[in-house]
């Protein structure tokens, strides 16, 4: 992609991504959180497409619409207030936290700019799916293998807390899984 | 390109043996996986049977590895199995299948029993698996499965509310302090065009200060929360006072190791020749984490919590090993031998917690009055290893101090040996405030009903291994200290 | 890729979703009208808004929408001839997944801004659904991609020259088609927005234009589900004799024809029995799809 | 025209972003929220460096895709996390959590 092409997509996708990644804790429905950070992380992706890196870009948009739809999902289900009509504040420490986040934004940011970092690539550049095929199936092969482990047990786990009661029937009272136990 | 790969597929085939350690390790989690869903409800304890055994055999085969195949950086480099690695590993399975067997006695009968034991040796791999690392983007998926396997651990007694809340806390902490870290990794990618440690040494020596100190500081985030450095330790006592007292005795060794053993290997390669000074900032992290745990313990009044703190202090211990590395040759022993005198000691510590919570429902420090005198093996069990924690000659854990202080001096941190001693003779106090009415007081202690009359012969292995361990690994220092001279990081 | 792509593009979706329409009558057996399809577009067109009495105002009128981009954006990476595609990327196929994965947040934003129990309801049948077939679809296009060894749709039509991938991959077209049936809100797997069920859905509330809209998109979600079965699946624009648009077209209407009688044809399952169908036959069945294909394409293709 | 130094900045503002949601939400669901802005700000910080500096290293594009896996995995146990907590008392409010005293 061109230079101005980049910077035609980068400019609005990135003042955007930002804007709702910060409504994202500003708005009371639960509803509106989980799709503006859908959609900010799905503009992460186009940025990525801006900066050549077609693969990751494209795999970006898939997995945050999976992702965030379930985040969408749990927000609606457990929260007292899902559609923000109450006026519930959900908030903490809100001054100290907003300074100590922007304080630590503006470090990275000036730190970034103040940085002579190495590399001079005038218009952006990517290794292509092939490449990163092979860096997956040569290089990385026992990382990512790992990976799969790592899902393994996320899932096993997943299921291990989140189901009342195991695979060998509900829990019996004493054992100490049991939500029974607590009143006794 | 086709061929290239084909020429590297058929070099890792042929690198496989080094990775048996890890092998038997993924067969453990795997299997244990495939057994928990086979077995019926009162046969699940094979699971963890299996789970020990596969434990005790990757130690044996990480033994057969160093004296058979010798050290080398395999998996074109993203692996590196030395002596660290191999150590590590070796003392992670034998702390693991302890742990198993602790852990027995608390979660046989419950609903997903073979579960529980097939995501704690997930949780040892990837402790494994972080000793091994050399390249970030294993170490990051290392951490996010250790972090991960923590939290279901701690959260496994669902029906126990303090439970649910120690692993949502514990989840909370850990995931932000794993995204700093990745973040901190993105910045060191950037500044040297690779993930490889190597690659990432060579581009951060001639990297500008500036942005090499704060990506560094980003990864110790996430490194230093697993391994429980102030300030990342909030979640500690939390977490063990809430998980269930095996659990809590796995936390404080597995994943603190091996987030001590990744500083080790991180740091110095990384950040060759004491770039951006980071010695210095681990000396002080440790100084002010020993002093800390060590302040903090004093005023507790459940031994979990104590147990906490003081594990935290010991943290400040093995980090004054990390710090030294790049002054003294001695440090890299120095570490390992007190890793192995802390998880000796300390897993010996939380069995007899264990036993006692069992016997006598609580484990307040009232709670240990008069344990002498009912149980004088237990009570002699308890004094081993917390005189060992505090480091009385000639336990395990006073040669191990021996070794950090003289390793520090070595070093030219001096200043960080007087800390580090004056920190031991305050950490007398809270660790007499357990020993004392436990010998002192008369029989008895609370009255309560004993919830089961007898630990069991799992727990009273693991009881016996680790206290005899504590001694043996002190009196007979020796071989141990030499064995841990030869393992060498390679960079 | 030209200036004009893009206007190519809208032009094949508003032509394909008028044909879409008319094969809806074929196949309904009423006599074709294509003025009837114009007259009830410019009947809703004309329409006034009339809006839910409780609702959100963002999500609602911004569903029909992301809707449409979605359609549109997934027609975009339909390969019709070796000259024509609107966006050629070298990750083409993922790109085609990832434009269907948005029709899940557009259903739910309609749903849950329509601030109706029923509509809510069906927006989350639908994510329910959608997680369960959006990984076959997935799978199964690294399954037909594999051959190929290019994830860019035009190559892998291009390696269907001699046999459509359909013949060597039956088991993958068998579950391919139902997870875009699904995901393209097509029945017998509409149970978030079909009228017989919970009143009509997600999209009930839907009045005029944006009524309309939603009309539009559905029927561009068909053509283009059809036209990348057809690539995919059924070669593409190889074929004898007749020009290579042509065969493509074809094609296409033919894909589009069986979807449309099929959904008529099959009995609406109750959306517990799709996941289960979606979780226990689809995802275990596509993993063993990728490692079919991926021996195929050891024997076969290399 | 778009340089490193800007896709830095960007990536900066979104991991304080990330982290205002982490320190400010009560909310462990809004915190899983604000730990994904982080994962992403770091995902986005290595798409400009391979994009701007290392145009050849695959490797950083793996550490995307590993970032992507973790930023599922953690999800996934975090939700669960969350059904857990909320059998027990009915909500996903930190502020709730209080038995153990800190």
């Amino acid at each position: 992609m061109s230079a101005l092409g980049t910077a035609l997509v980068f400019w609005p996708a990135a003042i955007l991504m930002l804007v709702w990644g910060l409504y994202v804790f500003r708005t009371a429905s639960m509803a509106r959180a989980g799709l503006l950070l859908l959609g900010a992380l799905g503009l992460e992706g186009l940025l990525f497409l801006a900066l050549a890196s077609q693969f990751l870009g494209v795999l970006m948009i898939l997995m945050m619409s999976g992702e965030m739809i379930i985040m969408v999902f749990f927000m609606v289900m457990f929260m007292s207030d899902p559609g923000g009509l109450m006026g519930m504040d959900m908030t903490h420490d809100k001054r100290r936290s907003a300074a100590l986040a922007a304080a630590i934004g503006i470090g990275l940011a000036v730190l970034a700019v103040a940085t002579d970092w190495p590399g001079a690539v005038v218009s952006p550049d990517a290794p292509d799916v092939q490449a990163i095929g092979y860096e997956v199936m040569g290089r990385s092969m026992f990382s990512f293998l790992f990976a799969g482990v790592t899902i393994l047990f996320a899932m096993v786990g997943g299921v291990l807390l989140a189901k009342e009661g195991g695979r060998l029937g509900l829990a019996e009272p004493g054992d100490g899984t049991s939500r029974r136990d607590e009143r006794t | 390109m086709l061929a290239e790969t084909k020429a590297m597929e058929e070099r890792m085939l042929a690198e496989l043996p080094w990775l048996a350690p890890i092998g038997a390790l993924v067969l453990a989690a795997v299997i244990g996986v495939v057994l928990a869903l086979a077995l019926p409800r009162g046969r699940q304890g094979l699971a963890g049977a299996w789970v020990a055994g596969s434990h005790l055999a990757a130690a044996a085969l990480a033994a057969a590895v160093w004296l058979d195949r010798g050290l080398m950086r395999v998996m074109e480099g993203t692996v590196v199995v030395d002596g660290l690695a191999l150590a590590t590993t070796g003392l992670l399975g034998v702390a693991g299948a302890v742990c198993v067997a602790m852990a027995r006695p608390v979660v046989a009968g419950t609903d997903r029993e073979g579960e529980f034991y097939a995501v704690l040796a997930a949780t040892t791999l990837a402790a494994a698996v972080l000793a091994h690392a050399a390249d970030v983007a294993l170490i990051a998926i290392a951490l996010g499965l250790l972090s991960l396997g923590s939290f279901i651990l701690t959260g496994y007694l669902r029906g126990a509310r303090r439970a649910n809340e120690a692993s949502l806390k514990y989840y909370i902490y850990g995931t932000v302090a794993g995204a700093t870290m990745v973040y901190g990794f993105s910045w060191w990618f950037g500044l040297a065009g690779g993930t490889g440690l190597r690659t990432i040494g060579e581009g951060l020596a001639q990297a500008p200060t500036g942005a090499v100190v704060a990506s560094t500081a980003l990864v110790v985030v996430g490194l230093g929360y697993k391994a429980a450095l102030v300030p990342f330790h909030f979640w500690t006592p939390d977490v063990y006072d809430g998980a269930p007292v095996p659990v809590a005795a796995y936390l404080s060794v597995l994943p603190k190791i091996a987030g001590l053993v990744a500083l080790a290997r991180v740091l110095p390669a990384a950040l060759p020749g004491d770039l951006a000074g980071w010695t210095t900032a681990m000396a002080v992290v440790a100084a002010i984490t020993m002093t800390v745990g060590t302040l903090a313990a004093i005023g507790q009044t459940s031994v979990v919590r104590l147990l906490a703190y003081s594990s935290i202090a010991q943290s400040g211990f093995l980090l004054m090993g990390v710090a030294a590395l790049e002054g003294s040759d001695r440090a890299l022993p120095a570490l390992l031998f007190y890793a192995v005198a802390y998880a000796a000691a300390n897993l010996a510590a939380f069995a007899v917690v264990l036993a006692v919570q069992r016997e006598r429902g609580s484990v307040d420090v009232s709670a240990f009055a008069g344990l002498g005198r009912s149980h004088p093996w237990w009570t002699a069990a308890l004094v081993l290893s917390l005189l060992s924690l505090f480091g009385l000659p000639p336990l395990a854990g006073f040669v191990a101090k021996l070794e950090v202080f003289s390793a520090a001096i070595d070093a030219g941190q001096a200043w960080l040996a007087v800390v580090g001693i004056a920190m031991t003779v305050v950490s007398l106090y809270p660790y007499l405030r357990v020993i004392a009415p436990a010998v002192l007081a008369p029989a008895g202690g609370p009255a309560q009903a004993p919830r089961t009359p007898r630990p069991g012969l799992a727990l009273a292995a693991a009881l016996g291994v680790t206290a005899v361990a504590t001694v043996v690994v002190g009196v007979g220092a020796e071989p141990f200290l030499s064995l841990a001279d030869e393992a060498r990081a390679m960079r | 890729m030209s200036a004009a792509t893009p206007f190519a593009i809208l032009l094949v979706a508003l032509a394909g979703a008028g044909l879409v329409a008319l094969l809806e009558q074929a196949v309904a057996g009423a006599r074709l009208a294509p003025a009837a399809i114009g007259a009830a577009a410019a009947r809703r067109l004309r329409e006034p808004l009339t809006l839910p009495a409780s609702y959100d105002g963002w999500l609602y009128h911004g569903a029909p929408l992301l809707l449409l981009l979605a359609a549109v954006a997934a027609l975009a990476t339909v390969p019709w001839t070796p000259g024509f595609r609107g966006i050629d990327l070298d990750s083409g196929a993922i790109l085609f997944a990832a434009a269907l994965a948005y029709v899940t947040p557009a259903v739910f934003m309609a749903g849950w801004g329509s601030g109706h129990p029923l509509a809510v309801v069906g927006g989350f049948r639908f994510v329910a659904l959608m997680l369960g077939f959006a990984m076959p679809l997935a799978m199964v296009i690294t399954a037909v991609a594999a051959p190929a060894e290019s994830l860019r749709p035009a190559d892998i039509v291009a390696i269907q020259a001699g046999v459509p991938m359909a013949l060597v991959q039956p088991y993958s077209l068998a579950l391919w088609l139902p997870a875009v049936m699904a995901v393209a809100l097509m029945p017998p797997f509409d149970t978030a927005t079909a009228s017989e069920e919970l009143a009509g859905g997600a999209f009930a509330r839907y009045t005029g234009p944006e009524a309309a809209i939603v009309a539009l998109a559905q029927r561009v979600l068909v053509l283009a589900v059809s036209g990348m079965t057809a690539a995919l699946f059924l070669g593409g624009w190889h074929g004898p004799l007749l020009p290579d648009a042509l065969w493509m077209v074809l094609k296409t209407l033919a894909v589009a024809a069986l979807l449309l009688w099929a959904g008529r044809r099959l009995p609406r399952l109750e959306t517990d029995r799709l996941l289960i169908l979606a979780w226990k036959v689809a995802i275990p069945g596509s993993i063993a799809a990728i490692v079919l294909a991926a021996l195929t394409t050891l024997l076969f293709y290399r | 025209m778009i340089s490193l130094p800007v896709v830095l900045v960007v990536a900066g503002l979104m991991f304080a972003i990330g982290l205002y949601g982490v320190l400010g939400q009560t909310n462990a669901i809004m915190v899983i929220m604000g730990v994904e802005l982080m994962l992403g700000a770091a995902m986005l910080n290595v798409v400009g460096f391979v994009a701007y500096a290392h145009p050849d290293a695959a490797s950083g594009a793996f550490l995307v895709l590993i970032t992507m896996t973790l930023m599922a995995v953690e999800a996934a146990v975090g939700f669960a996390l969350v059904v857990a907590a909320f059998r027990h008392s009915r909500t996903a409010e930190i502020d709730d959590l209080t038995e153990l005293e800190g």
